[in-house]
């Protein structure tokens, strides 16, 4: 069966490895901060200036001046730094964030993402997204493996207008877990439940399936 | 002998001499870390055909989303513009112009104005619309476009502390822009929650050196919160 | 679980990795603010063929002068060399290359190089030897010259105080060129006069996050003095 | 008769204005801190990382931390800051600091500076020079109008490596202050009891003397 967005995420969350610094866009993979693995410590960078992000506030810690990049109140965890919007892009920039997490609307099999702008409907921006993609070590796509008409978003060739080129490496649907290499998806796990037949039907660029496809483990 | 003390006494004399069609800098992120005052004085000076380089447009009826009201803005470069009706609309009319610019790219385009350097290259946006028109070129095998730097003849910039010089420390995460746009106005005006005196701030730990800043004000602030999120 | 403590116990576990002909980026500016230890260490194990990123090359027998001694550096890439007389002599013999690079060009080159932008434009050289043979190009009227970014296979700084994360903070003008250098090595370490543990510093007055710093090592300093001038 | 060191350093500081920041290069520049008129204020930059230089420390405040870019002991003053180097040659670089003071080989009609490599002698470097004579506002030459030969430093053409390109608007020396402007030397002050004759036997480029040459105030 089909994952939910937590269990996504639960799945997103067994990537990291301790000592981590990651950066969790908005959505599913902000959810992945909840499943971190109790035997690692991950940090979380947040690209308006904070890395060592925490959870919300409550009530009394509540403070217009510490927001994330979704403009959310949030903390700062013991050890954090703040810093200005250069530094914070220096980082992500320059390849020290070690993984980021990011949803998309379509990706390809040259690894290539569209993620911030569909044409006729409203332009918003790509916020730290271009960034995000050109600079990080290891970027893992979140979406659903297709869209809610069932088209794949998994293509040969992206059609919207791109995010970033050849900087996708690792897909985690609600179907399965691609890598993204040679020109091709490679199956490498699967939803509990879920089919190799239905994955490859929801599956639009080249894909590699092995001969055998373990189900993801929880 | 007015040395380097650059308080001013009203906002009317801390944004002096700014005119139609010029280029305004403004810090903040959201409506985290923004020159509030300074915004409402922009306002009351009715001030029209204004770029603004920020990286957002504030929201229906606060921060820089004020300045849509009267239509005092031509063109907004912005990493994300999606926070307000009035926008969308005035885009959609074709009375408001956007250039969009990745966050880094913007945060990078505004240090490099303030520290001289007319252009760097960036893999950020090869490949996409941002590219699109722009140089690339390869190093060590990876392409990268050329990105040119901006400047202004304002900066706007909100500060948690400032001394009468004009050094500045922000608080928390409401540093976000403030700094680079600091660095990258002809005229920089800070307006701040708490001026100090000369001394009081550690130099090692002075986030923007007074010799960015040419003006500063006692502000007063609402900080409204954007998105209130509280733990369950 | 190591978590993100970075602490090693030793000068050899701190520069464990260094081989033969690799770069390391050096912070410092003269003897102020210098890896005492980290040098010293390196001089221990006899590397050779060395690229050495750094402002200066300290002095005769003190600083990253003591590599000179066995000709372990091959290359030095430095804005001024001038303060010791090994140094002068092996230059001389053609046993030492030296790249002489523009104080503030070499620290954007480091920055630069940290920051993923692989090349910039500046105005610093255009028309003189060190724009030679480097393109040039006019941005508003002005010719500057193409620079490329610099990076590390070890980075080693010294900072005042660094948490078990490796967020640093410098003291005085002891943070000079450290900032930059630390963000250019693909292995940074931190000499540091005070450890201390996470929490302990104030999170917006971090000079350096831990995320540059892969190790973090107890240091004990001469600090020595290169010019001592006193008041009349 | 020609200035001494100190006299050429008390013209300099005429030239600053209340409110300047101002880097001065080694020799006769730094004297000029010790004679700015009492009644403006000034504030140096050292480009190791220091806006605010001040004295020499006493014993007692002597700190290894403190120095400039001379690599001597030196005090901040009070409302100094204190930064990384890139941050302080952004500073440079972008034009932020008014005035830079600071010697030089040879000046030309250009404005052409050459001021650190003699060919064939031990080369040790540009330091910052290199950065200051490209991002200041405003640059100020001292040096001896001729040198220990009597052969001019105020040239057609720079012989010598160059420091930079058309840059340099005003000079300072033992025996004048010149304006640098439409490829000439424009002699506006002379010292006192120095003959405009000495002064054309002793530039080499192209001089231009008005009618009445001043002498300068003290």
């Amino acid at each position: 069966m089909a994952l939910s967005r937590e269990q996504i995420a639960m799945r997103v969350a067994q990537e990291f490895q301790d000592g981590d610094y990651v950066n969790l866009g908005i959505g599913i993979p902000t959810l992945a901060a909840n499943y971190v693995p109790a035997d690692i410590q991950v940090m979380l960078q947040s690209e308006n200036g904070l890395l060592g992000m925490g959870p919300n506030p409550t009530e009394d810690q509540l403070d217009a001046d510490m927001i994330n990049a979704g403009k959310e109140t949030v903390t700062a965890v013991t050890g954090a730094s703040i810093f200005n919007s250069a530094e914070s892009f220096a980082m992500i920039r320059g390849g020290h964030v070690d993984f980021t997490v990011l949803g998309a609307f379509e990706v390809d099999v040259s690894g290539n993402i569209a993620s911030w702008m569909i044409p006729n409907k409203l332009i918003k921006g790509m916020g730290g997204a271009m960034d995000l993609v050109a600079g990080a070590k290891n970027i893992i796509v979140t979406m659903t493996h297709a869209d809610k008409h069932g088209n794949s978003k998994l293509l040969q060739q992206c059609t919207l207008p791109l995010t970033g080129v050849n900087c996708i490496t690792r897909i985690i649907t609600d179907l399965a877990v691609l890598e993204v290499k040679n020109q091709a998806f490679y199956l490498s796990e699967r939803a509990p439940g879920v089919s190799v037949e239905e994955i490859q039907a929801k599956t639009a660029g080249e894909l590699v399936v092995p001969e055998y496809v373990p189900e993801m483990q929880f | 002998m007015a040395g380097f003390d650059k308080v001013v006494n009203s906002y009317a004399e801390a944004m002096a001499g700014l005119e139609d069609n010029m280029t305004v800098i403004a810090g903040g992120f959201g409506l985290c870390g923004i020159p509030e005052g300074l915004i409402a004085q922009m306002k009351l000076m009715q001030t029209k055909g204004l770029t603004i380089v920020s990286n957002n447009c504030g929201v229906d009826g606060f921060g820089l989303g004020i300045l849509l009201e009267d239509k005092q803005i031509k063109k907004m470069i912005s990493s994300y513009v999606g926070e307000n009706a009035l926008f969308e609309q005035q885009l959609l009319n074709g009375e408001l112009e956007v250039e969009l610019t990745p966050q880094g790219t913007l945060a990078e385009k505004m240090r490099a104005g303030g520290a001289g350097i007319p252009a760097f290259y960036t893999a950020t946006g090869y490949g996409t619309p941002v590219g699109e028109g722009k140089e690339s070129r390869e190093f060590n095998g990876r392409p990268y476009i050329l990105e040119e730097s901006i400047t202004g003849d304002f900066a706007i910039i909100k500060a948690y502390k400032a001394d009468r010089y004009g050094n500045c420390i922000y608080r928390h995460t409401a540093q976000n822009f403030n700094p680079m746009a600091a660095t990258a106005g002809k005229i920089t005006i800070v307006e701040v929650e708490h001026i100090v005196e000369p001394g009081e701030l550690e130099p090692s730990q002075i986030h923007t050196p007074g010799i960015y800043v040419d003006r500063v004000i006692q502000g007063s602030f609402e900080k409204r919160i954007e998105r209130k999120v509280v733990a369950k």
